[in-house]
């Protein structure tokens, strides 16, 4: 079901952890539907993302998109980061069956999410950065032909 | 070499190789449609008959009260539509659990949008009826009662005697499905006051695409796929004969070999459970204790979710399964461990394991091991576990 | 020693011993349910993908519009009693004819009761529906016409390229039931603009108690079985994996070789029907001459009754069949006979024969001579004969 | 389906035929249905069956009955004859499948209408015979199980 990617990226996740006093986390996602991610940001003074850790609560394709996401913004700029969508993430995985693609959503989510606490913190305004909200879940339609 | 290690049971089972040696000669040399008159469709007339005997005799039924399907949902889906069908002059209302496999609950939700009332009642903690509840449930307008036998997630067995009297005294017509529970411990219908029973033949080690509705004398629910005169004119469609040969077979060889099994598995399951119990912090046992099913382990490991333990325990070669297989794949946790009270985030992390008799001891330590490692694995990357 | 001469291929066929080697690896080694997520129910989920797409192909189909069942009767009613449910807000009149198949006609019968109308198309002498007269059924609110491709009687091919068209022109539903052209002659849904198509694994020597109904994307029918997410949640039921893979099989074997079987059932068809006609008196030849089924011949002796020729052919060891094999052992002459115009006595001493590609110029003489021989028996002692 | 006694009364009927200038012809049943049966009896002064022939377009159950009941009522005086019920037959060709039981109801009836044509055309009052039934279908209910 999933690709080779996915699968390396979900048996050995890169990241995994926690940053102290990060200079952004974001939270995103709900326990109740299955899927909780954090993702912590160690940002330097030029605004290159230095560190970047995650955890995550969720099936395969949430822990694997987690762990490609992570890797993607390392060394990245915050605008850069911001940029990276949820599509990015899937194609670096060679994709993700149709059913699983709203996991992926949810890593573009909390880096988005953890980017506003950062600039929140430091009273930034990051061009094309959006309050994240509470439930990605919130706003997606189940697909008709599942039920 | 990698393991491999089957414990899912309860989504379908091996075709044991004497239920396909018994089916095979049905498929290209005694290959006649049964409703034929001449002598050569005579011995899938009579290969019908004996294992439609065989069957009938395994719940103490009669052979006429046997109607061949394809399979347990098909069997639910006409047990209720026709029967609401039949007595929807006497009422519109009927009475179901919270925990019933989604063959009996989506066909009572499609009911429910051609105007039938239904009552989902909810079940303790262990996953079972309350008695209580069932008589508060019922109206003068009850046409049926639809509880199943044993539970596919959690194992628990229902106190289907009970609900069979409550049903017979109230004269409402009782339905179980019996889709994990025949093969493993004895049923009769008559001490149970059985209106209506589903069966499946992969369940038991036959064959997948056939079932059986068992419909008590008297009991008046028409056809539910129209057509030609098979099955007395209940059940159109050419007899799946092989299909109803290795299911004869597979009953035969579960009823002869039921008491040895269920020792065997209880055995194997009461170790599992034991060792995880004893080994893996922040975990739970769904169902019954001892009240379930011989095969049926089921766990829920806080923290952690089901998708990714699966994958883990895949990994290591155990096979096994979160909530029933036909929802995984699904978002929403099992609505069976929601309904005896796990919350959402815990009823993600469950694990189901059903054995078989031919598992042993030392997979089941395997198996405890692997559940630990990964769960502790799973933990380490959960934003919920510090928490 | 007795010979042994099936000819009621029509009924059902024996499963090509190919297929039963295909399906065998699915029922002890493959037998995973394809819904599960671990490694080992890879194999069958990928050979129901796989024996998908074949199918599919074989109809110029796209994989996901085809979805498979227990058999013919249970698609037909599917199609039919889903596509009423679905477009009654637009309207309840439906068209079919005369002489479809059971699993039709009691399934329309059962919508009338439910408030449905249904026009039952008349057919000329040939069996062929009129399209004149399906222009002149179309109303407002039709919305589902159910023409079968060709009749399992009498063989005779339905013009359904043009009911095709007119179904679409008045943009409505079109349904066949094709459980007897399929794998017969060719058949192209697009062309056709076939909505929706019933087919049966038995019907081509693949194995009984699978089917499938063909769903065009965009036709929007709800499921008949509910339950479980299988069949993109359009059909519970925990896949019948043996069974797809072996009517995967037999499509592939009956696609690749259907030029040259046909050719071949052609010519020992039209040997017999020359035969016969030539050498019994007071015989007909029911369906049309040429166009019908490759290995369709059905012929009317007067003044003999079916069972009666039906019993004495099994004598001399030629099993066949007089009507439908759903209905002999009633006591109604064949509905489609009456359709084409016989009248009752005639249409009683109807008799069946459908060949195989394994038949022999030979065995068609020695029928032949057989119905002869015992046509005039039957005549002797009957006392219709004289008057 | 059927015994071999049935089998071989209908391989092999008994008294096929028909018999000129007959004491008595009843003819029943209804090619409609796919059944019509013809009994020719010969009976002598003494009222004793001495032959009987008959002619059965219908099932094999029809056939054979015809045939088991000619021989039953051969030799037969006529009150024996009309004691023979359809039960009789039906035992004597050891049982036949339910949904043929009506079959030999025929032969009983065919022996009756001739027996009332014998009696017509003596006019003679034959006690506890009927006027025969011109389709002994008639009253005879569907099965409700059989649809
Ligand atoms: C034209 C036609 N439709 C439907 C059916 C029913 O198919 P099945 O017996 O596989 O359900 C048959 C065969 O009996 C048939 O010939
Ligand atoms: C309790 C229960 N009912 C019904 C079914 C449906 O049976 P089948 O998949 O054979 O249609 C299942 C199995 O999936 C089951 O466990
Ligand atoms: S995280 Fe919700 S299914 Fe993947
Ligand atoms: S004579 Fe009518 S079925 Fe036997």
């Amino acid at each position: 079901m999933y690709t080779e990617k996915v699968m390396d990226h979900f048996q050995n996740p890169r990241n995994v952890g926690e940053i102290e006093n990060a200079s952004g986390v974001g939270t995103v996602g709900n326990a109740k539907c299955g899927d909780i991610m954090r993702i912590y940001l160690d940002i330097d003074d030029n605004g290159i993302i230095q560190d970047v850790k995650f955890k995550t609560f969720g099936c395969g394709a949430a822990v694997a998109t987690s762990s490609m996401a992570t890797e993607l913004v390392k060394g990245k700029s915050v605008q850069e980061a911001l940029n990276i969508t949820n599509k990015a993430v899937m194609e670096a995985l060679d994709g993700l069956p149709p059913v699983k693609v709203h996991c992926s959503l949810l890593a573009e989510e909390a880096i988005h999410a953890a980017l506003w606490d950062y600039a929140e913190k430091n009273g930034l305004v990051i061009e094309g950065l959006e309050k994240p909200k509470s439930d990605i879940h919130e706003d997606e339609e189940a697909p008709e032909e599942e039920y | 070499m990698k393991r491999s290690i089957y414990l899912d049971n309860a989504a379908t089972t091996k075709t044991a190789p004497e239920v396909v040696e018994a089916m095979l000669p049905y498929f290209t040399e005694f290959y006649g449609n049964p409703s034929s008159v001449y002598e050569f469709a005579s011995k899938s007339k009579a290969a019908v008959s004996e294992n439609r005997d065989i069957i009938a005799s395994a719940l103490g039924a009669k052979d006429k009260e046997i109607y061949f399907t394809a399979g347990g949902s098909e069997s639910d889906n006409w047990a209720i539509k026709a029967a609401a069908e039949a007595y929807e002059s006497k009422g519109k209302h009927i009475i179901t659990s919270k925990i019933e496999h989604h063959a009996v609950l989506h066909t009572c939700e499609y009911l429910e949008k051609k105007g039938f009332e239904v009552t989902y009642l909810d079940v303790d903690e262990d996953g079972a009826v309350k008695l209580d509840e069932l008589r508060k449930a019922i109206r003068p307008d009850t046409i049926l009662i639809t509880i199943m036998y044993a539970n596919n997630e959690i194992g628990t067995i229902q106190p289907i005697k009970e609900i069979g009297e409550i049903a017979h005294e109230n004269k409402i017509l009782f339905h179980t499905d019996a889709v994990q529970a025949f093969g493993q411990i004895p049923i009769n219908v008559d001490e149970c006051h059985i209106d209506m029973l589903s069966a499946s033949g992969h369940k038991l080690n036959g064959p997948k695409g056939i079932g059986f509705l068992y419909i008590r004398t008297g009991v008046k629910i028409r056809s539910f796929i129209h057509g030609g005169g098979q099955e007395r004119s209940r059940r159109a469609g050419t007899e799946n004969v092989p299909g109803i040969v290795g299911f004869g077979e597979a009953v035969k060889r579960a009823v002869s070999t039921m008491e040895e099994r269920a020792a065997k598995e209880i055995e194997l399951r009461d170790h599992l459970i034991e060792k995880v119990l004893a080994e893996v912090p922040y975990v739970r046992l769904n169902g019954h204790r001892t009240n379930r099913l011989p095969n049926n382990v089921n766990f829920s490991f806080r923290f952690v979710e089901g998708e990714s333990l699966l994958i883990m325990m895949d990994m290591k070669g155990i096979s096994a399964s979160s909530g029933s297989a036909c929802t995984s794949g699904s978002l929403d946790p099992s609505h069976v461990l929601l309904a005896i009270g796990l919350p959402h985030e815990i009823a993600h992390g469950s694990l189901r394991l059903t054995l078989c008799e031919e598992n042993t001891v030392e997979e089941m330590d395997f198996v405890a091991e692997a559940a630990k490692e990964i769960v502790g694995k799973l933990r380490n990357m959960s934003p919920l576990y510090e928490d």
